[in-house]
């Protein structure tokens, strides 16, 4: 306990006495956690939005002619009791045949000659809080078409596949990127604490002569090293708070589509990176440190 | 207490120190003289551990210096104090906490480390300066801090490598009977001199050394 | 000239004397500039799949009814007068109510009670190496409903909005991530390099105390900042070809619709990241050395 | 050639020297002593200018030190031959590249230079040494190589900071020889020294620093 209380005294002494050097290292440490931590945010944010496109998935029930009310009312019924579904709007026939109008725009004569709407009723269907494998929508789909009335379900499986494939490849693309940065952050603060360290091998030659022992020399560094983490940790997560409260885009209108919200981290990912500087700092330090231990 | 099997130190083809035999009893007072380049520092830094000999046996306290490594070199070290020619102090530690790291390593107690980092600075006068730092001291103040933190541990050995190079003829004086008494309460002591002044005003046994050759 | 000789001389002996020191700080830069020649890699490539998908516009040009194969002609000419267009294909009347067919799929009754085919023959046409702006396409499609015998020019103003907002959106990213990156990396060589000259202080003090005159003592200094620069650059540039070779995922699916080509660095950008590494070490070089110039 | 007018040098409120006024005229051979932290390594450093004076004015060579920098300050360095008492050797270079260094500095054709080297090396008895690093040399040896520096560019001043602190009494004397023949040939030398010895067979000036109060 006293140890240790001497320990921390030194180590304070030596970033008080060393100032120039811990200024320069931690400042890289922050720099290079910096990119991490922006790189959690905007992943984070990412599959915030790709749960929420994945969570805007629709499908159509279509009714078959002359469904009466009560049946109607059946089939809504069932489509409520599949877990998460939740009805949007009722389409009727006269509805339907509106809106494909419109979605003809210049070509609406096409409708011109017809003699009767030979458009179904549908309900528009919409999943909350519920991520679905296509899997799963098939067996969806299979089970509400048993119900007695229901024509057809669909589900436009040409965007689901691409909107899928999208968010596949952001997903890796994003793991590597991340693993590469991951890499790069232990590299360059390795290299930073052992160029620190490398700047005082002197003390530590000197500490070995008057017969101190190996973990007397190394613990103040190993200290120092978290301190530094931390410290870095710290600035990064300001530094990018900061920028995120300046820029406040907050909210992305993407694809037309799905309405993005910029999230900051949570306090999870907060923790994540300042363990990550303290994990950085004292591992940087004690392979730094290993190195100059010859004598 | 020290002694030296047919040890010899070579530097590449550079023979630092040849075949040398030496036996220094508990409580004995050497110097050990001769021309610059002689192996003096070779054979000092030999016994305290901190070069290997490239042939024979050194013991230290019977402690076999070559058989012996990490935590029991470094508390055989704590036992042991040494000037260091270049004195070898922390640039960025106070004279204070200079003397005091010696004592501290050995995990002594801090009242203990207080009272005889004190006495120490006193003894080389400079108690003035102990809050400065080594590269605001003069070249014999740096030097005299080197003295006071080889012997703040009360050690069994004192080695002192050229201890007075940088010092007046007053406080060389000083030094001497400094070393003397802390030999007189048991420490062995071995002192690496040039100085013909320190020989000549003395009845102690002297080592010559010339070209890695001891002569008694 | 023998001067010049003299500091390259200074400089390499300096490396190889100092070489644990550089091997760091080489393999920092290099990593710093890896990252960046990543990003560079990855927006480019991105660049060219949003040209490929901006090039992917097509235009409809809708004839009206009763044009005659004279007047086809005329238009097809008008057409490819049009810089960059080219016709993909004639679609006649017959073609596009087959094709409507098939596009309602299950709603295909909706068809049954046509008595003649209301829709129009029309040309498809695409754009070869051009980017067109929306302002562009205004004008194009005006001009060519001046054609006698063309009813309508029609494109779809929602879809390209949305893939004009993508990419826009994209390269905002891209540009702040890219500016964050070059600030980060400038930094964090910068601060190597200072740390790499701090180890050295005594060095600048010794030879300013015989007599050397600043640029003495700082040339050798910028000169193996510059070739520790170079080096590092070239050392991102291999890992990063390295590592392209190996995963050589090359050709990427996205969005089922456009596909992307994944090409390595062009001559410029090698150029750009070779000059950025020589850039970073001079410039970090200069100022490190700054710091230590109170002599 | 070295003029000081009342100068005096505080660090903080120590006075490392006051109120000093000397005139050292060209080709003299003046010694500086007095004990321990008396001041002369600062008086040689204020001639050097290395410190700055914190009150009075320094000329040398008709130079005031006051009123110049940068690169003629530089210039002027390169005329000055400096002894450092803790050598400053650059420890990543061969003595033989630490004593040209001093030379290549002013710009010396290269063959010159080797010349010089080879020239100061044989006189101060390092020529086996030539292609050791400074770490790798005993303490004398260390200081030999600042000599043989300091006197590489045949200075017109030659300030020697206990230039035989770590030498034995025969190469302090070839290197007193030394130092006597280059001030022959016209140069103006410092010594400041501990060295009674040194001082006792002398017939030269001799400045008696104590406490930085000058005593001639
Ligand atoms: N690390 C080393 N590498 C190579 N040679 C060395 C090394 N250390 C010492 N030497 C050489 O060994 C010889 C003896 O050196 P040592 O330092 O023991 O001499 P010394 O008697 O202490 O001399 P001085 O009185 O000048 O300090 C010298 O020639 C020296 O150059
Ligand atoms: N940079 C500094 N900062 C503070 N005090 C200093 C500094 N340099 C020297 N001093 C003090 O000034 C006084 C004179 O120092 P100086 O080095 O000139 O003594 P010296 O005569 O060379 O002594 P020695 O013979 O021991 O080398 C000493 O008390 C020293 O502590
Ligand atoms: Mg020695
Ligand atoms: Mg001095």
């Amino acid at each position: 306990m006293r140890l240790w209380l001497y320990y921390f005294k030194h180590a304070f002494e030596s970033i008080l006495g060393n100032r120039l050097i811990y200024f320069i290292s931690t400042g890289t440490i922050s720099i290079s956690l910096l990119l991490f931590a922006a790189f959690v945010l905007i992943s984070a944010n990412f599959n915030n939005w790709a749960k929420s496109w994945e969570k805007s998935l629709s499908l159509s029930v279509y009714l078959e002619n002359g469904t009466d009310a009560q049946e109607k009312d059946e089939i809504a019924k069932a489509i409520e009791r599949v877990d998460g579904a939740e009805i949007k709007a009722f389409i009727s026939k006269e509805k339907a045949l509106k809106d494909l109008a419109e979605t003809l725009g210049s070509q609406v004569g096409l409708l011109e000659g017809l003699t009767k709407n030979p458009l179904p009723a549908s309900y528009e269907v919409i999943f909350r809080n519920r991520e679905l494998s296509r899997e799963e929508l098939k067996n969806i789909k299979k089970s509400l078409e048993k119900v007695k009335g229901v024509d057809e379900v669909q589900y436009s499986e040409q965007w689901l596949e691409r909107i899928e494939g999208f968010i596949y490849f952001s997903r890796i693309l994003g793991l590597i990127v991340g693993g590469l940065l991951c890499l790069a952050v232990l590299f360059i603060v390795t290299n930073t604490i052992k160029l620190a360290i490398y700047a005082r091998r002197e003390e530590i030659e000197i500490c070995k002569l008057v017969g101190a022992t190996d973990w007397f020399v190394k613990i103040p560094f190993l200290l120092e090293g978290a301190i530094q983490g931390i410290f870095g940790a710290l600035i990064a997560l300001s530094v990018l708070f900061f920028s995120y409260s300046m820029f406040r885009v907050r909210t992305i209108q993407l694809f037309g589509l799905p309405v993005m919200d910029v999230t900051f981290l949570n306090a999870g990912q907060y923790v994540l990176v300042v363990f990550l500087g303290l994990t950085l700092g004292l591992l940087g330090s004690f392979v730094a440190i290993g190195r100059f231990f010859k004598f | 207490m020290i002694q030296l099997f047919r040890v010899s130190k070579y530097f590449g083809v550079i023979a630092a120190l040849k075949d040398a035999t030496i036996r220094i009893r508990k409580g004995e007072f050497v110097f050990v003289t001769g021309p610059s380049g002689a192996g003096k520092t070779t054979l000092l830094r030999l016994m305290f551990g901190a070069e290997k000999p490239t042939e024979g046996q050194i013991l230290i306290n019977g402690i076999n210096l070559g058989r012996v490594g990490g935590s029991r070199l470094d508390f055989l070290r704590r036992q042991i104090g040494f000037v260091f020619q270049d004195f070898k102090l922390l640039h960025r530690r106070t004279v204070l906490q200079n003397v005091a790291l010696a004592s501290e390593v050995g995990g002594e107690k801090w009242t203990t480390t207080r009272k005889k980092t004190h006495q120490l600075l006193r003894a080389v006068g400079l108690t003035a300066k102990e809050h400065a730092y080594p590269l605001e001291l003069s070249g014999g103040e740096q030097q005299r801090v080197a003295i006071a933190r080889a012997m703040v541990n009360d050690p069994l050995i004192l080695l002192a490598d050229e201890p007075t190079g940088n010092l007046d003829p007053e406080i060389t004086r000083d030094i001497m009977i400094l070393f003397r008494s802390i030999n007189l309460r048991g420490t062995t002591v071995v002192v690496a001199t040039h100085n013909k002044e320190l020989l000549r005003n003395t009845d102690q046994r002297v080592l010559f050394l010339q070209n890695g050759m001891i002569h008694e």
